[in-house]
């Protein structure tokens, strides 16, 4: 194997998993603050996507700006779930896998028959490709390991620094405890659940250029970051960043090995990690014993 | 009298931080023993470890002159290890009655799949368990209220009722965790009424509290733990003069003596 | 000091906060009970509405979780009631018009064989059409010969062509279009030696590869390995390394999706530096979809199956159904295309059999054959002896094959069905016909 | 439980017995049979997943259970030649045991942990089925025939199936319920609603868990063995994760704290709402969406607990003390 071959898939693996992990960071955040398991995450992402293109395509706005738009929309939309859906059921994490499969199938359903059957593909807003020692990697690819980068770094910052993130972190680890401080929960809650879509949405505008979007675009890449989710463990945001990228560059490397098998691989690291760590490379240790 | 349980230089660290630091404690058979500390003296921890929660850092702990560090909780509960939460930690779900039922389940000799065929021998079985209930929630004065929610009930009856369930497992040693907290002076009577009844029954206990009043009347030997160490363990008046205790608690400003 | 070891759970699974107001949800709840109630009154009543005599019931069950199921779902709408506003057709003396039962299938075969189910036992429908999805085909394909439905599909199960099977006939010709698809590359590309198949790993992606092997390998070209990929896949960069690093002459695509998964796969092929120029493909892309995705550099030297509603001058009958499909959806879309032969097929059938009673029907086709226009040219059907099935079970039609260069479509060949059938046999032994 | 909850209970266990197994002479709508009889399924697997949620387990992984029942079971006829009535129990032995297996892995994974690693199972078992050609590949297994006639008895048609799926079903009540009613239940119930304090009542956690992941995949199992004998066609999507998520919805819209008649409900309502709506077309998932969000903001307990919202026989108030209880909670909390 050559040195560029490596770093072709390892490249490749990245910007993929990369994606992985901004979505998988919001339904961390989901998770651990709202307490939601979000099945409709795929389809926030893949509103993203469309949202994206649209902007682009029929308005003729730069692709940053429409990615702004994208993620402006999609969070009044998940305020709007969460206040008209979620907020009489928060808490208890059941009555909201269901009620969110529900906001699946509308959602899917709604895209196909509004936005209409074609699949849509964006012309990359940036032509060519960038050759980093030996390899080439598409333009569109390394501008989303940037972009994926910095909005991580973002997160931290606004999870560690700001005063609505701690806020959150208090409120994932006690939310008694939080409102008894003065923290006003509703308001963590509404936050959380829409910087989780938002960042669904940023993935999705993240990946328009680079893959097709397509009203099921969404589906798959939930699957794959619940498996990031149970690599990485789902306390923490770095279980969602290591996870991420596990998930990413298993698959990278293995369909170049394997082909198809690659899911199995996947699963058979999987099912190392949780063998030894039941919660996860990053996740919470067991608490039977 | 012989020793019931004892711990050998228990420690327990959480990340680096000790909770529970070297506790040499021993627990004589047929006696109350009182269990005081500022908040965070590592009361609770030091129950936990007893009851098989938290793995032990080092040291050992010793029942009956078997070793159970390690062991699993559910084991220990049926070795004869009982325990009431410090709060209501109940089945808020259930009637009382379901409650204390529960608190028999290490009681069964009958198998399983004879339990699933609901088999005459069980029923007998479960028949007697019944009534052992019925003797456990009479004997703690909770008769009227046995089809009430856990839930309904008022506050006091409640931390009667953690204590009836621990007592429905037979234990041979009963650890109660702040058994007075957040009760009435009532109530508080009744309650040292009942743990006073318990050992009579010849039920070994270990009490954590802050209620200072209750402790000093009840217990035959109190341990002070501070900052995960033990600094005192003597009878309820000379702890009451022990300058380190005193100094353990006025340094904390969290209790008066 | 408590440490739980279990923070994100610390609180129970299941908790619900306790909200107030009691009495509103009491009225709420009984308005939610009433508003049920009154709902399925109205489905149950929208359902049982009445229908008119002498109406032959078609059902067709789509995936109108996709694109190409609500496309085909319009087009066929759009036939039968254009058929139905010409006056229907006469057979035996009698007028018949059709009432068309569309159900979604989802693309699962619980769905679809619900909708079978009632398509079959409530709606008790004789004919149905252009099944795509081939779980509800297979899922179906024992009720449906049990209860004698003509059962003419357009997906491309080979399951379907079991000769056990006495009412089921397959229309689409994706199956025998890339027999003639290896004779024209030969023609094209005559240096070529060796190939590369990129594949999806589902049922049909397989079955293709498989058959597409056998193709390659009677004309000549050989296949240096099949590369699999999940059908959802939407990242085949380390694919299109690994068929690069094979370096063959041509790259070929069994089983492909016709939209921007394809596209994706192109682009991936390019961007890992694969410039032979030599791309095939079997099935007819959708260009307008897999050029958003892929340049046009990275299409050059695609040769594949096009659709004559795709040529500067189509043939009349595909412009008319490009122009009524336009002017009724405001949009043009291809995507129903290879989905819809069967309806033709079926009015045909009905007047060669001069009846509509499914089992003559069948047995003349079974027996007879048949040869019908589709839209995108006159075709026929086939036996199947290298599948065992000595009946007519299959379809052929007139195939166009394009290259593309300069991201238009040039046309190069156009196999009359006679000669499909021809390379057909060829490559897969005589008898068909 | 109580004894008056449980003469109810059997009386409405005998109406329903009666009602069911007349119901073929009063239709003879086949498709409406067909709703029937995958409702008896989908009421199987929703008592799998209660029966693991009973003992504080949640799963979204019981479609792929179901599956290996289902294949054990195609495969034992098809490949090995066994009858259907041999095939059907060891089905559910296997299912068992690949439960047990699975079970001693991931049982110990904290709360959200475990609902993930089921959906991972299930995943993995879609991709072992669709990867292997011994389990037919992507394509599943075709004709796999239908369960062995017993003397004048062929089971074709629909009502044999329809009273076989039905005695199934029965069986696969009465002993959960007798489990349910034996002090294993009553060690379930308290592991679910107390952990911490069901282990200082000296119940084995694990091994009580590991129990309720064999015995509830056994019942998936059995679901599947005869499943695939109906529908007499596999294949590795018919089970996938969506699959097992609507299991999970049959529970929590019936209700999720009646164990039995809760997915008996849900069931019935998930499987046979879609199909009213068909006449909705392309638009039936957005109804059908609407209508799971309705139901689950506005019956938070499911269905079930109708009765008692409109204050039908409460003896005692539902939420008689909201202040209060919320302190307790937290205080309760706070232990653990």
């Amino acid at each position: 194997m050559t040195i560029e071959l490596f770093s072709q898939l390892l490249l490749n693996g990245l910007s993929i998993g990369l994606i992985y992990v901004l979505v998988a960071s919001g339904l961390i955040l989901l998770l651990g603050v709202v307490r939601i398991f979000n099945f409709a995450h795929g389809e926030f992402y893949m509103l993203g996507a469309f949202i994206t293109f649209g902007c682009c395509e029929f308005l003729h706005l730069n692709f940053f700006v429409s990615i702004a738009i994208a993620i402006v929309l999609v969070t009044i939309l998940s305020l709007f779930c969460y206040r008209f859906i979620f907020h009489y059921i928060r808490g208890d994490i059941l009555l909201c896998t269901a009620a969110s499969i529900g906001l699946s199938m509308m959602l899917l359903r709604g895209a196909l028959l509004s936005f209409g059957t074609q699949e849509r593909g964006l012309h990359p807003p940036f032509k060519g490709s960038v050759g980093i020692g030996q390899v080439n990697l598409p333009a569109e690819k390394v501008m989303a390991i940037l972009l994926c980068i910095g909005v991580m770094f973002g997160l931290y910052w606004l999870l560690m620094r700001t005063k609505v993130g701690k806020a959150m972190r208090a409120v994932k680890l006690d939310n008694e405890v939080a409102s008894l401080q003065g923290i006003n929960t509703t308001r963590i809650y509404q936050i959380a659940f829409a910087a989780g879509c938002a960042l669904a949405a940023l993935a999705g505008g993240i990946m328009a250029p680079v893959f097709s979007i397509t009203p099921s675009m969404g589906h798959s890449l939930l699957l794959n970051c619940f498996m990031a989710l149970v690599v990485g463990g789902m306390q923490s945001m770095l279980g969602g960043v290591v996870g991420g990228l596990v998930v990413g560059l298993v698959l990278s490397f293995g369909m170049y090995f394997v082909g198809d098998l690659s899911e199995i691989l996947l699963f058979a690291v999987i099912g190392v990690i949780i063998v030894f760590k039941p919660g996860g490379l990053f996740g919470e240790p067991e608490h039977h014993e | 009298m012989k020793t019931l349980l004892e711990t050998r230089k228990l420690t327990k660290f959480f990340g680096g931080l000790a909770a529970v630091h070297e506790v040499d404690f021993q627990v004589r058979e047929s006696e109350i023993v009182g269990l005081i500390g500022p908040n965070g003296a590592g009361k609770s921890t030091f129950f936990n470890l007893i009851s098989g929660f938290h793995p032990v850092t080092t040291g050992t702990i010793l029942f009956q002159e078997r070793d159970i560090t390690g062991v699993k909780a559910h084991k220990i509960a049926s070795l004869g290890i009982a325990r009431a939460f410090q709060a209501a930690t109940l089945f808020m779900e259930l009637s009382v009655f379901d409650n204390v039922f529960n608190g028999l389940h290490g009681h069964y000799h009958e198998p399983a799949w004879k339990a699933f065929l609901h088999l005459s021998s069980v029923r007998k079985e479960e028949q007697g368990a019944r009534e052992r209930v019925r003797e456990i929630i009479d004997f703690m004065g909770l008769a009227d209220h046995a089809d009430r929610k856990a839930r309904n009930l008022p506050h006091g009856h409640q931390k009667i009722l953690g204590v009836c369930i621990a007592m429905a497992t037979a234990p041979k040693l009963l650890l109660l965790d702040e058994p007075f907290t957040g009760m009435h002076p009532e109530e508080t009577a009744v309650m040292i009424r009942v743990v006073e009844k318990i050992r009579d029954s010849g039920v070994t206990i270990v009490i954590v509290e802050h209620n200072m009043e209750a402790v000093m009347r009840l217990c035959d030997r109190i341990a002070v733990l501070n900052q995960g160490r033990k600094i005192a363990e003597a009878e309820p008046q000379e702890i009451a003069h022990n300058p380190e205790v005193i100094e353990a608690y006025l340094g904390s400003d969290e209790e008066e003596l | 000091m408590q440490s739980s070891g279990y923070t994100v759970l610390d609180r129970p699974l299941l908790r619900r906060e306790v909200r107030p107001g009691g009495g509103i949800m009491k009225v709420k709840a009984w308005l939610l009970v009433v508003l049920l109630v009154a709902f399925s009154v109205c489905v149950v009543t929208g359902a049982v509405h009445a229908q008119g005599v002498k109406t032959l019931k078609v059902g067709t069950v789509l995936p109108l979780n996709f694109g190409l199921g609500v496309d085909t779902k319009k087009a066929l709408e759009m036939l039968v009631g254009q058929f139905n506003d010409a006056g229907g057709i006469t057979i035996k003396g009698q007028t018949y018009k059709v009432q068309l039962i569309v159900y979604d299938d989802k693309w699962t075969a619980e769905a679809g064989r619900a909708a079978l189910e009632r398509l079959v036992y409530q709606d008790k429908v004789q004919y149905i059409i252009s099944i795509i999805s081939s779980p509800t085909m297979v899922s179906g394909l024992n009720m449906i010969e049990e209860n004698k439905i003509l059962n003419l599909f357009s997906g491309t199960s080979l399951r379907a062509m079991n000769p056990k099977l006495r009412y089921t006939f397959g229309t689409s010709t994706t199956r025998t279009s890339l027999m003639p698809l290896w004779a024209v590359a030969k023609k094209i590309f005559p240096n070529a030696k060796t190939t590369v198949f990129i594949s999806p790993n589902d049922e049909g992606g397989k079955a293709r590869a498989a058959e597409e092997k056998q193709v390659a390998e009677a004309n000549g070209i050989k296949v240096l390995d099949t590369l699999f990929h999940p059908r959802d896949a939407v990242d085949f960069t380390a694919l299109a390394v690994k068929a690069k690093s094979l370096n063959p002459d041509i790259m070929d695509y069994p089983g492909a999706d016709s939209g921007t998964q394809f596209g994706l796969e192109l682009k991936a092929v390019h961007a890992a530096g694969f410039r032979g120029n030599a791309h095939l493909s079997a099935i007819a892309p959708k260009l307008d979809e897999v050029m958003q995705v892929a340049s046009i550099e990275a299409l050059e030297g695609l040769l594949c199956n096009i659709k004559p509603t795709e040529l500067p001058n189509p043939p009349p009958l595909a412009k008319k159904f490009k122009d009524d499909f336009t002017r009724t959806y405001g949009k043009w879309s291809e995507a129903a295309f290879p989905w819809i032969p069967a309806w033709p097929a079926l009015l045909e059938a009905f007047k060669k059999a001069d009846s509509v009673d499914p089992t003559t029907v069948s047995d003349y086709i079974a027996s007879k054959g048949l040869f019908w226009d589709r839209i995108d040219g006159p075709a026929r059907m086939v036996r199947r002896p290298d599948l065992g099935n000595t009946k007519y079970c299959d379809s052929v039609s007139e195939a166009l094959y394009g290259q593309i260069k300069q991201g238009k479509i040039v046309h190069v060949a156009t196999m009359s069905r006679d000669e499909v059938v021809a390379t057909c046999e060829k490559v897969f032994g005589p008898g068909w016909k | 439980m109580n004894r008056g909850s449980r003469k109810k209970g059997i009386i409405a266990l005998g109406c329903a017995c009666l009602i069911l197994a007349l119901l073929p002479f009063f239709t003879d709508s086949r498709y409406f049979m067909h709703l029937i009889i995958m409702t008896c399924i989908n009421i199987m697997l929703g008592l799998s997943f209660s029966m693991l949620f009973s003992a504080g387990l949640v799963t979204m992984g019981a479609a792929g259970f179901w599956g290996i029942g289902a294949y054990t079971s195609a495969l034992l006829v098809l490949k090995a030649g066994l009858s259907f009535w041999v095939a059907m129990p060891l089905a559910a032995l296997a299912t068992a045991c690949v439960a047990f297996i699975v079970g001693l892995v991931i049982i110990r994974a904290p709360g959200v942990a475990f609902i993930i690693q089921t959906m991972i199972v299930n995943m993995i078992l879609v991709q072992v089925f669709g990867h292997f050609e011994f389990f037919g590949g992507w394509a599943g297994l075709l004709d796999i025939p239908a369960p062995n006639p017993i003397g004048p008895i062929t089971f074709t048609g629909k009502t044999a199936n329809y009273y076989l799926i039905l005695m199934l079903l029965l069986v696969n009540i009465l002993a959960f319920y007798a489990l349910y009613t034996s002090r294993i239940g009553r060690a379930w119930s308290a592991i679910r609603l107390n952990a911490r304090l069901a282990e200082t009542l000296s119940v084995d956690l694990f091994r009580y868990r590991l129990v309720a992941f064999i015995i509830s995949s056994a019942g998936a199992g059995l679901a599947g063995s005869f499943y695939a004998h109906y529908f007499q066609t596999l294949e590795p999507n018919m089970f996938n994760v969506f699959k097992s998520i609507y299991i999970q919805i049959y529970s929590i819209l019936g209700g999720l704290n009646f164990y039995i008649p809760g997915p008996v409900i849900g069931a019935a309502i998930i499987t046979f709402v879609p199909e009213l709506l068909r006449i909705g077309k392309e638009i039936e998932p957005i109804l059908t969406g609407a209508v799971l969000i309705l139901l689950v903001i506005f019956l938070p307990g499911g269905i079930l607990s109708l009765p008692d919202r409109l204050g039908f026989f409460t003896k005692e108030p539902l939420a008689a003390s909201s202040g209060k209880n919320s302190v307790q909670e937290q205080q309760e909390k706070r232990v653990l």
